[in-house]
């Protein structure tokens, strides 16, 4: 870390340090990430977008063994959202360090790997292999996936499943440890002290909401595999909503997803809690969307002379 | 390939419910069956660009090869079918439309173009003016619901390839599928380009198959990104062939859209 | 009932009988209600559509006493939705029975009294003092209200709360009882399956979904009341899910809320599972909404020569 | 009363981000300040309609009494300071827009028009213009931002009505706040009729308080349905006035948009 933090902070300098921020002990120069599943393994966004002008990329979900995923059609559009059921396909943890990792490692946008798994092992053996690569500053653990029938969703809603994973993991590695928090509960600050008691570095928050779109032609769901996950700006004001009820009990950092698509967005999150961003859907409308909603972060702060620390859960509530 | 504000040069009907448009567009290299994916409207809703074919390449000079170098513009040839496709029609000359491309692999360059069958299904007709403007050669199989629109094949004319139409009705040429045509112009080297509809496809990739030739189609599926990279397009590969590992998910945007028609499951479409 | 219904059946063999359908013992002529606190008491929508065409017609929810409601702003547009925090503002049980029943007695479209209350005794004394009065077909129970901080929301997340305020209404009146369940829970079955045991004749869901918008200038939520709830077609994947989710467990008829704009977004519901639906904010953006709505589910019905009773939860799953 | 599908006249720029729209429209009977509520799109994005104060009515014959009845068109003065207010800007000539109105209860009749001081900021101008065809008397004070912004006033000219300016900068008549020129307007008997931010309308009505006259306000809020159902656009009454009931909430769609000042309790807005 501290290697690659010294060059970062020289563009900090250069860039004002309105926009750095630290989370998990991780220096960002501005606190816009990619959200996982939307921004591939980096490299395949290098020909739209300027990948040293992100605060830090999440590449997509990583397992132990490669997953072939759902069956098609896995994607529908819905009012203002999307609904995935990509089923968590990715290359698996050893082709990610073998192929995609060498790519990234040239970048000095630190780079985030998500994990998920089916049992505790799987996350942890995952996350060792992951740490002992090099070249990957943190970990984010998706215990909210809602698409895969078996795994991921259990452990997202039950306290005591996400303490038991989350702290595995924690003990099983040094790496700054973040944990991704899912929506479908009826508290959500019940998750938040769960995993924070497990010893999470930072927590984000949401993931995607399970939903369901009907083909009323056929009379079958548009999705094969039925429900999927509900991203864009139509969740973004319960996303918000999250975000601040898990600040009112959060010790660690908080990142913000849920349908940011313009530095307005990004601001309602951070002024409810959010210490840095994940621009997700928003990747697919506009390639460049991360670095200009960092660049929309920098001028709000110029023009309110503040900084991105100084507004961290800076929203006023009450007369 | 890129991410660009172009400017809609102009946008006609040309058929019930067929429209053309001319968008102002540079890039490096376009290649025949590649394709872009346009964002119809700076709202949220719809919220996901649409891809359509790269119908047509505005070149300073048409070039030799079987690709375009450094296009000037592009057009697309589109069917109004829902909600995206209804306001892109509803745009003037003038209005800019967000451009992401050229993106897709495009088709694979033939041996020999006279050896080439085109099979195309309604707005499947697309990707083959660029190819068939490469070819200069060939055959032209067109499947289309009635005489009205076969209007969409203007700019087909002249370029060296024969044409011949199947109509649902009978309306103009050959009564009923597309497919009937293609019986008795497969030769033994013969090798099809095809883009149309699923079934469409599939009974051509069978034909293919039973005869022996390669048979290349350009396959369609809801998209995300466009990209690569939602994962949200993908198509299930068939059993261990040209390098592929049997039941692996192939990305249309990013692996095609043009596949060799043994390479796909048919039975997952 | 009985009076009531006679003159109803006669509509429904005029308009051919596809349409019409009996939930908790209602005789509805069609499947579209409008939901409550977006049709008022029904007769401000007098002069925009024909009430006599909407299959039932939800009032505002109604509390025991007057109730004056949040502060302003109240609202906000979301990305294909909008928050509400109207805090239940209402002219109390007796004002309306006063003042507002009488037009409605006139109309041959069935009545529901939405009620609410901070108590199971104001939940019951509301109950029992609309049947007394006569002409409201049947009552809907509002558990499940996200804007007011004290009493709804309580009930509508835990299910003991929740089967004792339905029990104590069900047993406390005899007229039909529909239970509106709150989106805000980890797992909805569980709650259908408390509110059946409480003895509910039927079960709405959803209500509005907890959110919140920042206004990034003034760094203050837009709502006087911070939180307000998400409704609008942006919620509309998540609530048919969610429809489709109880429908699993569900004995008692369904009836589906969220995001209903259009007669395919009213089939999306019933396919899931529901019996019939209810139209909310859409009655904002097109006051003859709910009747446009049922005249599609008719068109769809000719077309397809079926009925709405046959189509409820046809949705096939699976290859 | 009523919701119906209208079509545009025209949509002129007539200053910076101020436009004027006329729709083909029919209605019963118009009162000055009464409302519209549009649909400036199709679409989901934006989901709710906009109100627009009416700003002109258009009469086969102009009719007398303080009414308008049957028209045949209306004209709203719009400013754009957001999503929607862009999109009705881009709107052409025959484009259709769903009109939902007219709504709100207006403003009152004066017993005499001579008396009446129109006070209005920015576009808070709109709702004056129909009151001042109906008055054909009294004084418009006018308070813009600068001289550029003054052009809407253009169509008061000839009405009978005196106008003075205010602008913030002094571009244009009166530098300062409009209500630096009311204090001199104010007689024993003279009615305010006023339109505009909120912070102009509270001091409007303290004015008009202190000097123990009747003063009636346009108020603005934040709106869903336009029609008293949704509760959204709430404003607190003052206590005990004119027969409401202190502290409960009156609407300012279907009990307003037009208050007595004296009903307000403007220490919530
Ligand atoms: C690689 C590729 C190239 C294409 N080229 C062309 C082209 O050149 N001209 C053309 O007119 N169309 C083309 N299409 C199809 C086109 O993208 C869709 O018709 C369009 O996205 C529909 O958008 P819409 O909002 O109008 O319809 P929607 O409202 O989104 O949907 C309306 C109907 O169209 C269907 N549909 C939606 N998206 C797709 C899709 N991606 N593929 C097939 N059906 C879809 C829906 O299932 C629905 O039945 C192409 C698609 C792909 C994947
Ligand atoms: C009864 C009434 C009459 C009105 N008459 C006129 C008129 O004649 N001409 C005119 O230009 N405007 C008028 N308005 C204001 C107009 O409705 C808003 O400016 C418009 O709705 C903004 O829509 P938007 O999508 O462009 O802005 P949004 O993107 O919705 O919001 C942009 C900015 O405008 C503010 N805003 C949004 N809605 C309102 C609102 N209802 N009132 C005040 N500010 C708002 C927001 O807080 C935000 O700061 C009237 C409002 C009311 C309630
Ligand atoms: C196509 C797609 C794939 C996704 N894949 C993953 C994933 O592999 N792991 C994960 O934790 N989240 C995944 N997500 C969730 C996103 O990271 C993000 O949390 C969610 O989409 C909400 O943010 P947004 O509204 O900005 O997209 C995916 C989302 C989409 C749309
Ligand atoms: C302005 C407003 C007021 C509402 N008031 C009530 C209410 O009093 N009682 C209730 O049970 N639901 C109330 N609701 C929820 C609606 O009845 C409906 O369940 C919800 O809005 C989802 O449906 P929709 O997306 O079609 O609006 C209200 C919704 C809105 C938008
Ligand atoms: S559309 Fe996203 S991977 Fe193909
Ligand atoms: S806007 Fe709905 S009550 Fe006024």
């Amino acid at each position: 870390m501290i290697k690659k933090a010294k060059p970062k902070a020289k563009i900090d300098k250069k860039a004002g340090d309105a926009l750095s921020i630290e989370i998990a002990g991780l220096k960002l120069r501005n606190p816009v990430m990619t959200a996982s599943g939307t921004f591939g393994y980096g490299s395949e966004f290098a020909p739209y977008t300027n990948l040293e002008k992100i605060g830090a990329i999440i590449v997509k979900g990583l397992s132990l063994m490669a997953r072939q995923g759902n069956p098609s059609p896995r994607i529908v559009e819905t009012p203002c959202g999307m609904l995935n059921a990509i089923g968590l396909q990715n290359v698996g943890v050893e082709n990610f360090i073998r192929d995609k990792l060498l790519f990234l490692r040239m970048l000095k946008t630190p780079v985030i790997a998500n994990i998920f798994g089916e049992t505790v092992d799987d996350y942890c053996e995952a996350a060792k292999r992951l740490e002992a690569a090099g070249g990957v500053a943190g970990l984010e653990i998706n215990i909210s996936c809602p698409n895969v029938k078996k795994g991921g969703i259990l452990f997202g809603t039950d306290p005591h499943e996400a303490h038991k994973v989350v702290k595995a993991v924690r003990d099983a590695v040094k790496l700054p440890v973040i944990t991704k928090l899912s929506p479908n509960v009826t508290d959500i600050r019940v998750m938040v002290m769960a995993v924070e008691d497990a010893g999470t570095d930072a927590i984000t928050l949401i993931n995607t909401i399970p939903g369901l779109v009907v083909d009323v032609e056929r009379r079958r769901p548009v999705l094969a595999n039925v429900i999927g996950g509900l991203s864009g700006p139509a969740i973004r004001p319960i996303a918000v909503r999250m975000v601040w009820e898990a600040k009112s009990v959060a010790k660690v950092p908080l990142i913000g997803s849920g349908g940011i698509i313009s530095a307005n967005d990004a601001l309602e999150f951070i002024l409810a809690g959010a210490s840095a961003v994940q621009v997700g859907t928003a990747n697919f409308l506009d390639p460049d969307a991360a670095v200009k909603t960092a660049a929309g972060i920098a001028d709000y702060c110029k023009r309110h002379r503040t900084t991105v620390k100084a507004l961290v859960g800076a929203m006023k509530t009450g007369q | 390939m890129q991410s660009s504000q172009s400017t809609i040069v102009y946008n006609k009907k040309i058929a019930d419910n067929y429209f053309k448009m001319r968008l102002s567009w540079s890039a490096l290299e376009v290649r025949p069956g590649q394709f872009v994916m346009l964002r119809v409207s700076d709202g949220l809703d719809p919220l996901l660009r649409r891809p359509f074919g790269i119908f047509n390449v505005i070149c300073a000079k048409r070039g030799t090869g079987f690709s375009f170098k450094r296009p000037t513009g592009v057009e697309i040839l589109y069917h109004v079918v829902g909600k995206g496709t209804a306001i892109l029609s509803s745009k003037k000359p003038g209005e800019r439309i967000n451009v992401l491309g050229p993106l897709g692999n495009g088709f694979p360059e033939p041996e020999d173009a006279r050896n080439v069958i085109m099979v195309a299904g309604g707005v499947g007709l697309a990707p083959m003016l660029p190819l068939a403007q490469r070819l200069k050669a060939g055959v032209l199989l067109f499947g289309a619901r009635h005489k009205a629109d076969t209007k969409i094949i203007a700019g087909f004319s002249g370029l060296g390839c024969r044409i011949r139409f199947a109509t649902d009705d009978g309306s103009r040429g050959f009564k009923g599928f597309v497919t009937g045509l293609l019986a008795d112009e497969i030769k033994p080297d013969s090798v099809i380009y095809a883009c149309g509809p699923a079934p469409m496809l599939k009974a051509v990739a069978l034909m293919a198959h039973r005869a022996g030739i390669r048979c290349f189609v350009s396959l369609e599926s809801a998209m995300a990104c466009g990209i690569g990279v939602c994962l949200g397009c993908a198509v299930k590969a068939a059993p261990l062939q040209a390098g592929y590992e049997a039941g692996v998910f192939r990305m249309v945007c990013s692996d095609g859209p043009v596949f060799d028609s043994m390479d796909i499951d048919w039975d997952t479409l």
